[in-house]
């Protein structure tokens, strides 16, 4: 497959963008300027990136808690992100929803999750099965933990897929642990996606720090999808590299398990295919990292400078009318 | 209708017989006036669709749904796998594209089974995010059928206290049509509990077309009085009725005052009815503790404590898994007669 | 493997007693004496007798709607479920519960199931999980039809008791209907089986109108589990001879479909293999059925002779004291 | 304790500083007091034992069960995959073979996602089949924590509609161990709502070994008043004894029962109140809409009617899902003010 060098660019910037966004997020959370929980993503750029830019703006994104990089790629603003987590009207939740829950936008066509997990899956399921019915050519995509691949309804939603043939791409980001939990303990297999089979679906596992694995075969399966040939399922491999939320230290994982993973960095990783490929040097690298703080502090300038919602509205907005 | 190659039809059933009254309006059985709704929202609204398990060829458990998929085919009447949780989710999903899905529960009971996906996701979603939800989800409610601890539940109380959500309980031909169709346009997540026993035990006019429509969150009094209030809703409405018209043999008038949506709850007809009367029996089929019934019993003793001269009274099955032994069911449900002693209990206070 | 002519005469007994208890709860549903739901298990009496056959007193079973043979054989008597369909003080559930549901007896180690399917799976598991606590050599297995199949909790079950390692026997009746769905609307692939190697179990497929294939696998498989091998699927293939329930004429269904599982049909293969086997001839055909017979009419009698529940203990019993 | 090969171990935690006064009790915060009934529990009877998501190696997200791995072993604190459904039925499973497992939600939150297994096999099964079902469901319940609409939710009303179950709230240390022995040693399925904000917030003497068990079912007067009667549960009872001493220094003489248990409910308790001060204020973090409010004032409106000179009133979230900006959440939860408001108006009527 061909990579343009736009789209590398893009990539690399939205990569760059969310490492950054997520640390300063850190930050602020250690200023006390973030209250509730806070996920990091680090590690998981290039699935989430990767990925989303394998969509049309017409196909229907769920992302996770560590996807916020597809939430940017598919135009969900780094303002409003930042809007979210402060609490702020701003928010796409106007401060109803907490950090990455409910971050939703259909007008963008991104739909939120809640904590239940795996609850947007049959969502998603739903929007493709609503594709096919319409004869719209577009497709659904949605993310899943290895810890949320434990929970019932993914084998719901996997054959409800399977048996009515949905335009939908299941992507499992196996990240090695759910929460403390390492996947040894959460199942009997190797691999997630043999699960597939039992559902007469194909799966195929990509190495997930890898922004070009990753973008290649999803771009192939979003294709499969939208001729109709149904469901697939993509197993990301990856490894979580902060604690489960930012409160965990992570005693519980090997030291030697998180330096191996080190070396895998998906952002230096696609660095170093940017370099060999002659589109990347180190003033376009300093460039880039100042185009992502002006974009950040931008957006956290906004966000710190939003309104608060107002206690007033407190009940409104339970029902549509 | 297409998945059917494999399958060998019935004779149809025979029409059923429809009395059409000199005002268009026609005498239908509760559940024809379920179906009545389904085809004419089916026909007026191409985005409206149903699924479930056996809905389709089959044309559902009770044969609701009966002779939908030849009308509609497979796509708009769709048989699923067995998935109630998945079920729901699928619906939010084809909702937030524009349709508008609408479930059927086999039974109610197995509505715990989408619980998540109905109280967490879809209730909350409008909220959270502003994006609507138009989707309802029919349940057969209630006993009455020997159906035993896990066909026989009513279990609208769970969602009258999840925030979002909207649930109706008609009891009537007509509130049966007339509301599925405001929860079909309604641009919420709607339960629809429709009784069991109802089916084809109640028969009613009702109307055509566009009349006839039932605004969700009206009660109805089924039955003007000055003595005392039955505050009700569902499957006891007729005994309630039937308990009134003793009454009046006695010169009692009791009021009956029909809910049929119970979230959110038509607090000023409560209110109105116990202004009137001042004492006030409220009474229904699912069990007692933390059942509608409290609700209602709490706001009145709240906001019309001052208009009230008795206790508030509740007469509702007792807290245990609806039993099946057709002595043990008869006697855990309300009727007609647990209904007149209650009454007379509280005229006499 | 050898099958002794003692449990060959029991099967055969249990089989043909099994059938025609079938046969007369429908004919007391048409006259009126039996209301509520009824569900018949013709065809199914090779898979409930040959594998409950292969559990010793101490383990655990936990059968559905269609194993009344499984029942039988672990001792729970025929008056009672007799008791138990009629709505009397008598049955298991003492008229609590409805036709098969609920007709446990954990003294009898069978537990009983509830309409939520498959809500018995887990309780199974843990029972068998329990066991593996405990360091008993006891087993646990738990039927489950390609209906259930679908729900969330299947694959839940069938995870934990994986990730446990717990001697647990997972029995799918693959009986080609749920309700009115077929196996075709129900999933996308053609053996339910396929699903064990996702969760690192293995599964097996047998004919589930073959008493000694459904025997001999049941036999190997608890000895798998009993041996601390971990959990094991089988997939017994069958077809549902009657409609959903006696009110369904299962139009639905064609009937050259049933007339080729007519010509399986598990109680007339045994019995000609018995024959073949020297161990069947007319003479013990006749007084097998005699027996049949009697022993039905003594439990009808009971049931039908046994009291009603007494309304005035309509509430008790809700809590354990 | 063995699957921790792979696991580095943080330094030990330092242990929390433990008052003992001349009595014998110790002064524990909240959570200590859960600790330490878990643990003496699990000492005491080797059928105890403990299943959750982290609440092993990890000692559970709200380090409840910190320690406790180590003391007990991976058979007795099991890390499960994530499956609330599977985790409360197979510890339905596991009680019918003799054991007692403590089963804890991560977040009360996820107990929906197990709801099945709770209301319709554990609930109804003594009922259904005369076999006990002796299990624990530990739930950290409640908001305060900026969580949002997921991770703050109160849901025990659901418990209370459903036959069969019985659900304790405490809302001290005292009584949070006191009534988790009760619980574990109870043959019916507990459900066991602790409160994450008071978790660390509250300390309070707490009785050693067999002493200080709490029984189910029984409510205790936190304060004895005269003039106006404040019932709550969980949580809110410390704003309610914040306000009941704020009314007191305004000469008003306010008794707050807190209720500990919402399943069965502690009728007489709650009629003695009435009858006792005549005005009643039910207070609790749930939603207002079919909450344990709604049955409390039922009751009180039936059974205790006469004694009421003045309207039941409820102070409860509003029906929304919990929000999370803290100027929201904090205009969500009923708190010190809002009840020295409602108590003044109430007392005014
Ligand atoms: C139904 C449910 N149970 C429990 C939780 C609590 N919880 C939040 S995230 C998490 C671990 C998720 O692990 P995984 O799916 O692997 O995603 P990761 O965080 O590793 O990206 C848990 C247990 C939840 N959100 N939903
Ligand atoms: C959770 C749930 N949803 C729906 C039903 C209604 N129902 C009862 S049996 C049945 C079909 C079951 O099919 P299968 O599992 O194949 O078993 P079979 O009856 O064929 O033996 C359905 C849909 C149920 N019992 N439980
Ligand atoms: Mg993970
Ligand atoms: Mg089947």
């Amino acid at each position: 497959m061909e990579f343009s060098p736009q789209l590398l660019e893009r990539a690399h910037y939205w990569m760059r963008f969310t490492r950054a966004f997520d640390d300063r997020l850190s930050a602020l959370f250690k200023q006390g300027k973030l209250v509730g929980g806070l996920f990091s993503q680090i590690g998981h750029e290039a699935i989430s990136v990767g990925a989303a830019l394998a969509l049309d703006d017409d196909d229907v994104i769920a992302p996770l808690h560590r996807d916020v990089g597809a939430y940017f790629v598919r135009g969900m603003t780094p303002a409003r992100v930042m809007s979210q987590y402060l609490g702020r009207e701003t928010g796409p939740s106007r401060g109803r929803d907490v950090n990455m829950h409910g971050c939703g936008d259909l007008s963008l066509n991104i739909v939120g999750f809640i904590s239940h997990l795996p609850q947007t899956l049959p969502v998603a399921v739903g929007i493709a099965h609503a594709f096919k019915l319409k004869r719209e050519p577009r497709v659904a995509m949605n993310f899943f933990g290895d810890g949320a691949s434990s929970e019932g309804l993914v084998h719901e939603a996997m054959n409800w897929a399977s048996v009515f043939r949905v335009p939908m791409i299941f992507i499992v980001e196996n990240n090695r642990y759910a929460y403390s939990t390492p996947t040894a303990r959460q199942m009997r297999v190797e691999n997630i996606v043999d699960r597939a089979a039992g559902y007469g679906m194909p799966g195929v596992v990509v190495d997930g720090n890898d922004f070009f694995e990753v973008h290649e075969t999803t771009v192939q399966v979003v294709e499969h999808a939208r001729k109709g040939e149904g469901p697939v399922l993509i197993e990301c491999k990856t490894m979580r590299m902060r604690g489960h939320a930012i409160h965990d230290n992570m005693s519980y994982v090997p030291k030697e398990l998180l330096a191996e993973w080190e070396q895998r960095d998906p952002i230096a990783r696609l660095e170093l295919r940017l370099r060999e490929m002659g589109l990347l040097d180190d003033a376009k690298q300093t460039e880039l990292m100042a185009r992502v703080v002006r974009d950040l502090d931008a957006a956290q300038a906004f966000a710190e400078n939003a309104p608060f919602p107002d206690p007033a509205q407190l009940t409104q907005g339970i029902y549509a009318v | 209708m297409t998945w059917d190659s494999i399958i060998q039809r019935d004779a149809p059933a025979a029409p059923s017989r429809v009395t059409v009254s000199p005002d268009g309006t026609r005498e239908l059985t509760y559940l024809e006036a379920i179906k009545d709704a389904l085809q004419y929202e089916m026909r007026h609204d191409p985005r409206v669709l149903m699924m479930g398990e056996d809905v389709g060829v089959f044309g559902g458990a009770f044969k609701v749904t009966q002779g939908l998929f030849e009308e509609f085919g497979e796509d708009r009447v769709i048989d699923t796998p067995m998935s109630e949780l998945c079920m729901v989710g699928a619906a939010t999903g084809m909702a937030f594209m524009g349709l508008r899905p609408i479930v059927e529960m086999q039974f109610a009971d197995f509505i715990s089974t989408g619980f998540d996906s109905i109280v967490q996701y879809a209730a909350t979603n409008h909220y959270r995010t502003g994006s609507p939800v138009p989707w309802v989800i029919r349940a057969p409610n209630g006993g009455g059928l020997r159906g035993g601890p896990f066909h026989s539940q009513n279990p609208e109380a769970w969602f009258v206290h999840a925030p979002g959500l909207k649930v109706v309980t008609p009891a009537t031909p007509a509130d049966a049509r007339g509301l599925l169709l405001s929860a079909i346009r309604d641009p919420n997540p709607v339960i629809y509990f429709e009784y069991k026993s109802l089916y084809r035990s109640v028969r009613g006019f009702v109307p055509d077309g566009e009349a006839g429509l039932v605004p969700i969150g009206r009660a109805n009094v089924a039955r003007a009085g000055a003595d005392l209030s039955i505050i009700t809703y569902g499957a006891p409405l007729h005994e309630a009725l039937k308990a009134a018209d003793e009454l009046a043999s006695e010169n009692v008038s009791v009021e009956v005052l029909d809910l049929r949506t119970v979230k959110p709850l038509d607090v000023d007809a409560i209110y109105a009815t116990t202004r009137k009367t001042s004492k006030v029996l409220i009474v229904h089929e699912a069990n007692l503790t933390g059942g509608v019934g409290a609700e209602v019993a709490a706001l009145i003793s709240q906001h019309a404590f001052e208009h009230l001269d008795a206790p508030l009274v509740r007469l509702a099955a007792p807290d245990i898994p609806p039993p099946y032994a057709p002595v043990l069911e008869d006697a855990s449900r309300p009727n007609k007669q647990k209904i007149l002693d209650a009454a007379k209990k509280l005229l006499s206070f």
